[in-house]
């Protein structure tokens, strides 16, 4: 059987080098739609990672018994099982963020990055491994949600995590918080990261 | 059932909350098969036929089967997607080979597709009944279609423009949604 | 998309060597299996679900009947106690008829002050605003003729602009004021000091008058039926 | 030169006397009226946020623009004019200066600068700042007592809000949508401008001047502002008449920025169609929209917003209209016969 990555490849791996969001351009629609401030993209981050490790963990110990023919059918099942567990706890112990975070948090079910990591990894690897490809991409989700909740937040509010940080004479950019900012502020990322690479390139050239 | 009257409805979810820039549904799509004008047509057509199914069995769950249990309502509204995504194809197959050649590659696509468990999950929240459920999807359908279009065409037209190398792909492809995204801003409170 | 994340990812099996699928042909899994599996799966999910249900739903429930007394004691202050009132054809009702479902239903809660007089009436209602429907919970004194309070339940009016209509204090002071019906929106300073203006927010007149509007329409809706007398209180 | 006779040269080969910089500069002459007229009207404060809003342009079109462009097309100089004139006379500099950065840059430059770029650069730096700074941008001071006083909150700390307490006052357009006591504002008023409003929208007349002078050097298409307020006039006198509108149709059109949109946005060689059926599409979608957003919209003008929408259709009216090749089958014959038909 060839192995041609460590378990600590698997965790990391999705943290930077193949970050769903800002690599992949996986889960975009919860990854713009919720991260008008950080509370909200933490929030979100949350309830997908508890999907993304549950579903890798049951997907990875249960492969034996899924025939190929209907995986892609157990696996929606699986995913849709633990985000309904998540939208429930959400609702019962976090009921403002719940509200907040509204019908996105169904919408979990379609993260295209959750369905992606059961076909391609946790249906053909050991349950450990799994769990550690999922805590790897649930971190880099993470990551990505929360510089775009941070940038948002930051200028189109005013606020880091609710607490003001330019004094009450700031003018917030109030477009960062709207659908527009979203589009942008996520442009603004990847254009930065094109940035670097070029940087790096031009780096290595000379 | 809700107040708000059909030609809201339709408008709200075609123009002034585009399902797309403003809700950020449909983006894979958005993002990945709007390269080329016929094919964002074509993806627009396939969507809005699917978002009618599904808003019309997204209705009767609600009413028929899932009053006492709407706790399953994410799990029941996932799987039924994924079957009728199933059976269209393979109706599409039988009845005409050309249009499933056509559609072939899109159709599953559609299945992770946020727009149409979006539109399940919105229509459930919004208490719309049988018929605003309808306007419903084929305005949000014509808004994907409409969005498709419009980033489709502008990219071709950027083809062979010489963009900026780390603008190349993505980057433009956000900035141009973000724009769009301002665009539409002019809708707001045309309702 | 699909096809996308899985080209990206280093494949660490070939496809033929899973544990699943060791008989070399594939198709030999029968339908029944296939069925079975699903249905075992879905069978377990629906009860896993049902389980945590169980346990989440008082909580929610609970969580959210207290947020609705809250709102009602704070659109009808002075009230002691309220009953929620079900409208059965076209008479308030405090009990639904039997096997009716509760959200069918229109309602007015009907506030009593210690004494078991009433104090007002608090309907809720939502209509599109600025962005999507805004969603109000509004008290009123249907004999005097007055407001009583106001208090935006949903809104996704433009962050910092709109939402100024639940987050800007003196523009909903406005209407814990006692104004009187219908309401009228006036630009902020330009009112001539008529009982029923309300001071729209600057640069977010839309919303503001939505409203407005929203509440002249839920009293306009009740008023006559509320006119023909309050109902009474049953119990103590 | 080397001592051959015959000359190798990459075409074109016919040269006229127009070119780039030729047709920008005259854009930029013919707005000079329009500027001095807002100077007239506004004082020092206008002479600012032109100059800031000119300054955001120039200096990001530098820092970023390829080697190819260059400042001395006057290209960013119109785009950082346009914005500036379509900017109320006491917004805060910094924001003026921001709007031609962002315009400059994700409206042109990311498009790989000139004649690549899809919305119209100006306009896309104002409804960035109309996003993000909605009040400030609606935010129309009164007049002050002594010309030489600065209008509102131009030289508002970077990043730090304005304060709005100053006097203001409604546009004619914003007091009639939404005046508590609308006022149809007379026609010369509008004509002359004597009305509050953004710098370069309130003198009717010389911008129908400057428009008029371009239109005769042949460097507008005058199919794009004719279709425009041709389909403004209809299409406002058709609702105002049977009553579903409050906007009598030469105040319409003679209000707000449809004389300044018409004339030199809309009309951007880069963003309107090629053709002139696509000309006639792209303005009387423009009239349709502006009349629409007027009429039932949540602001009181539209035009920035009509012309962005048309400009993001642009490419798809070029692909309808492109005309056919001589002797080529039309298009559904030609479809047909791909398809394998007969």
């Amino acid at each position: 059987m060839p192995r041609e990555t460590t378990p600590a490849q698997d965790l990391i791996r999705g943290i930077w080098e193949e970050n769903p969001v800002l690599i992949q351009m996986l889960g975009l629609c919860p990854a713009l739609a919720v991260t008008n401030t950080v509370k909200n993209a933490l929030a979100m981050s949350a309830a997908t990672f508890f999907v993304i490790c549950c579903s890798s963990v049951l997907v990875s110990s249960c492969k034996r018994f899924i025939p190929r023919e209907v995986r892609i059918s157990a696996y929606i099942l699986v995913i849709a099982t633990f985000v309904t567990l998540a939208d429930m706890m959400l609702q019962a112990y976090a009921p403002v963020q719940h509200k907040e975070l509204g019908a996105f948090i169904a919408l979990i079910v379609v993260n295209c990055m959750i369905l992606g990591r059961q076909e391609a990894f946790s249906s053909k690897n050991t349950v450990l491994r799994s769990l550690l490809d999922a805590i790897g991409t649930g971190i880099g989700f993470t990551i990505a949600l929360l510089m775009l909740g941070g940038f948002r937040e930051i200028l189109g509010i005013g606020t880091f995590f609710d607490i003001p940080l330019f004094g009450s004479n700031f003018e917030p950019w109030v477009v960062f918080v709207l659908p527009a900012g979203g589009f942008l502020t996520l442009g603004f990322i990847i254009l930065g990261m094109g940035y670097f690479e070029e940087r790096k390139k031009a780096g290595n050239a000379a | 059932m809700s107040d708000q009257t059909l030609f809201s409805i339709f408008f709200s979810a075609m123009i002034v909350n585009n399902f797309t820039l403003a809700l950020f549904l449909g983006l894979c799509p958005f993002m990945g098969v709007s390269a080329r004008v016929e094919t964002a047509i074509r993806m627009g057509l396939a969507n809005i036929f699917v978002l009618v199914l599904t808003s019309l069995s997204a209705w009767v769950l609600n009413t028929y089967i899932l009053v006492n249990a709407p706790y399953l309502r994410i799990i029941s509204f996932i799987i039924v997607i994924a079957s009728l995504v199933q059976i269209v194809e393979m109706v599409i197959k039988k009845v005409s080979p050309v249009l499933f050649k056509q559609l072939g590659i899109y159709l599953p696509l559609i299945t992770t597709n946020c727009a149409i468990f979006g539109l399940a999950i919105f229509q459930t929240n919004r208490s719309y009944d049988f018929l605003q459920g309808l306007t419903f999807a084929v305005g949000a359908g014509l808004g994907l279609t409409l969005a498709l279009v419009l980033m489709a065409s502008i990219r071709e037209t950027s083809e062979l423009s010489d963009i900026p190398a780390i603008a190349k792909g993505t980057g433009l492809t956000l900035i141009i949604a973000g724009s769009l995204s301002l665009a539409f801003m002019g809708f707001a409170g045309l309702l | 998309m699909n096809d996308k994340s899985s080209a990206d990812t280093l494949v660490v099996t070939p496809p033929g060597a899973e544990p699943a699928s060791q008989e070399p042909v594939e198709k030999n899994v029968s339908t029944f299996r296939l069925v079975a599996t699903l249905a075992v799966a879905g069978i377990l999910a629906g009860m896993l679900i049902a389980m945590v249900n169980e346990h989440t739903k008082p909580i929610i429930d609970a969580y959210r009947a207290e947020q609705l007394r809250i709102a009602v004691y704070e659109v009808l202050p002075g009230a002691a106690r309220y009953t929620t009132f079900y409208l059965v054809d076209g008479e308030l009702n405090p009990t639904l008829p039997d096997g009716a479902k509760e959200v069918e239903y229109k309602r007015v809660y009907v506030g009593f002050n210690e004494e078991g007089g009433p104090v007002g009436v608090a309907v809720s209602r939502g209509e599109s605003g600025f962005q999507d429907v805004v969603m109000i919970i509004l008290g009123f004194d249907p004999v005097g003729g007055k407001l009583t309070g106001m208090k935006v339940l949903e809104s996704k009016e433009t962050p910092g602009l709109g939402d100024k209509i639940f987050k800007d204090k003196a523009f909903v002071d406005q209407f814990f004021a006692g104004p009187e019906l219908p309401l009228v929106s006036v630009k902020a300073g330009s009112g001539k000091g008529e009982p029923n203006e309300i001071d729209s927010i600057t640069g977010a007149t839309i919303s503001s008058k939505t409203v407005t509007r929203i509440i002249n329409n839920a009293v306009e809706e009740w008023m006559p039926l509320l006119q023909q007398g309050i109902p009474e209180d049953e119990q103590p | 030169m080397n001592d051959s006779s015959i000359r190798v040269t990459a075409s074109p080969h016919v040269r006229s006397a127009e070119s780039t910089t030729r047709i920008m500069w005259s854009v930029v002459y013919s707005l000079a009226p329009v500027v001095a007229a807002s100077i007239w009207f506004f004082g020092p404060s206008a002479v600012l946020v032109l100059l800031a809003s000119v300054a955001g342009c120039l200096i990001t079109e530098r820092l970023f623009g390829s080697v190819r462009s260059s400042l001395a097309d006057g290209s960013a100089m119109i785009t950082g004019l346009l914005l500036g004139l379509t900017l109320p006379p006491g917004f805060p500099l910094w924001m003026a200066f921001l709007g031609g950065a962002f315009g400059m840059a994700f409206g042109k430059l990311i498009f790989g600068g000139l004649g690549q770029n899809v919305f119209n650069p100006a306009l896309l730096g104002r409804a960035f700042l109309q996003a993000a700074f909605p009040v400030a941008i609606t935010t129309w001071p009164s007049k002050p007592e002594s010309w030489w006083t600065l209008q509102g909150d131009n030289l508002a700390l970077p990043l730090m809000s304005p304060v709005v307490d100053a006097a203001t006052e409604a546009t004619p357009l914003g007091n009639l949508k939404f005046g508590d006591n609308p006022v149809i504002t007379p026609l010369t008023d509008l004509l002359f401008g004597t009305t509050a409003g953004s710098l370069g929208e309130t003198s009717a007349v010389l911008l129908l001047l400057g428009g008029l002078y371009l239109a005769f050097r042949g460097h507008l298409n005058w199919h794009i502002p004719v279709s425009i307020l041709v389909t403004v006039y209809a299409l406002s006198g058709l609702f105002y008449v049977i009553g579903i509108s409050q906007f009598p149709p030469l105040f319409m059109l003679f209000s707000g920025g449809l004389m300044l949109g018409a004339f030199y946005m809309a009309t951007d060689m880069v963003t309107s169609p090629v053709t002139n059926k696509g000309c006639w599409l792209f303005g009387i979608g423009i009239g349709a929209l502006v009349v629409v957003i007027r009429i039932w919209g949540g602001l009181p003008e539209g035009v920035m917003y009509a012309i962005l929408l048309m400009n993001a259709l642009v490419p798809f009216i070029n692909r309808a209209t492109q005309p056919r090749k001589f002797g080529s089958p039309p298009r559904r014959v030609a479809e047909k016969k791909k398809e394998g038909g007969p």
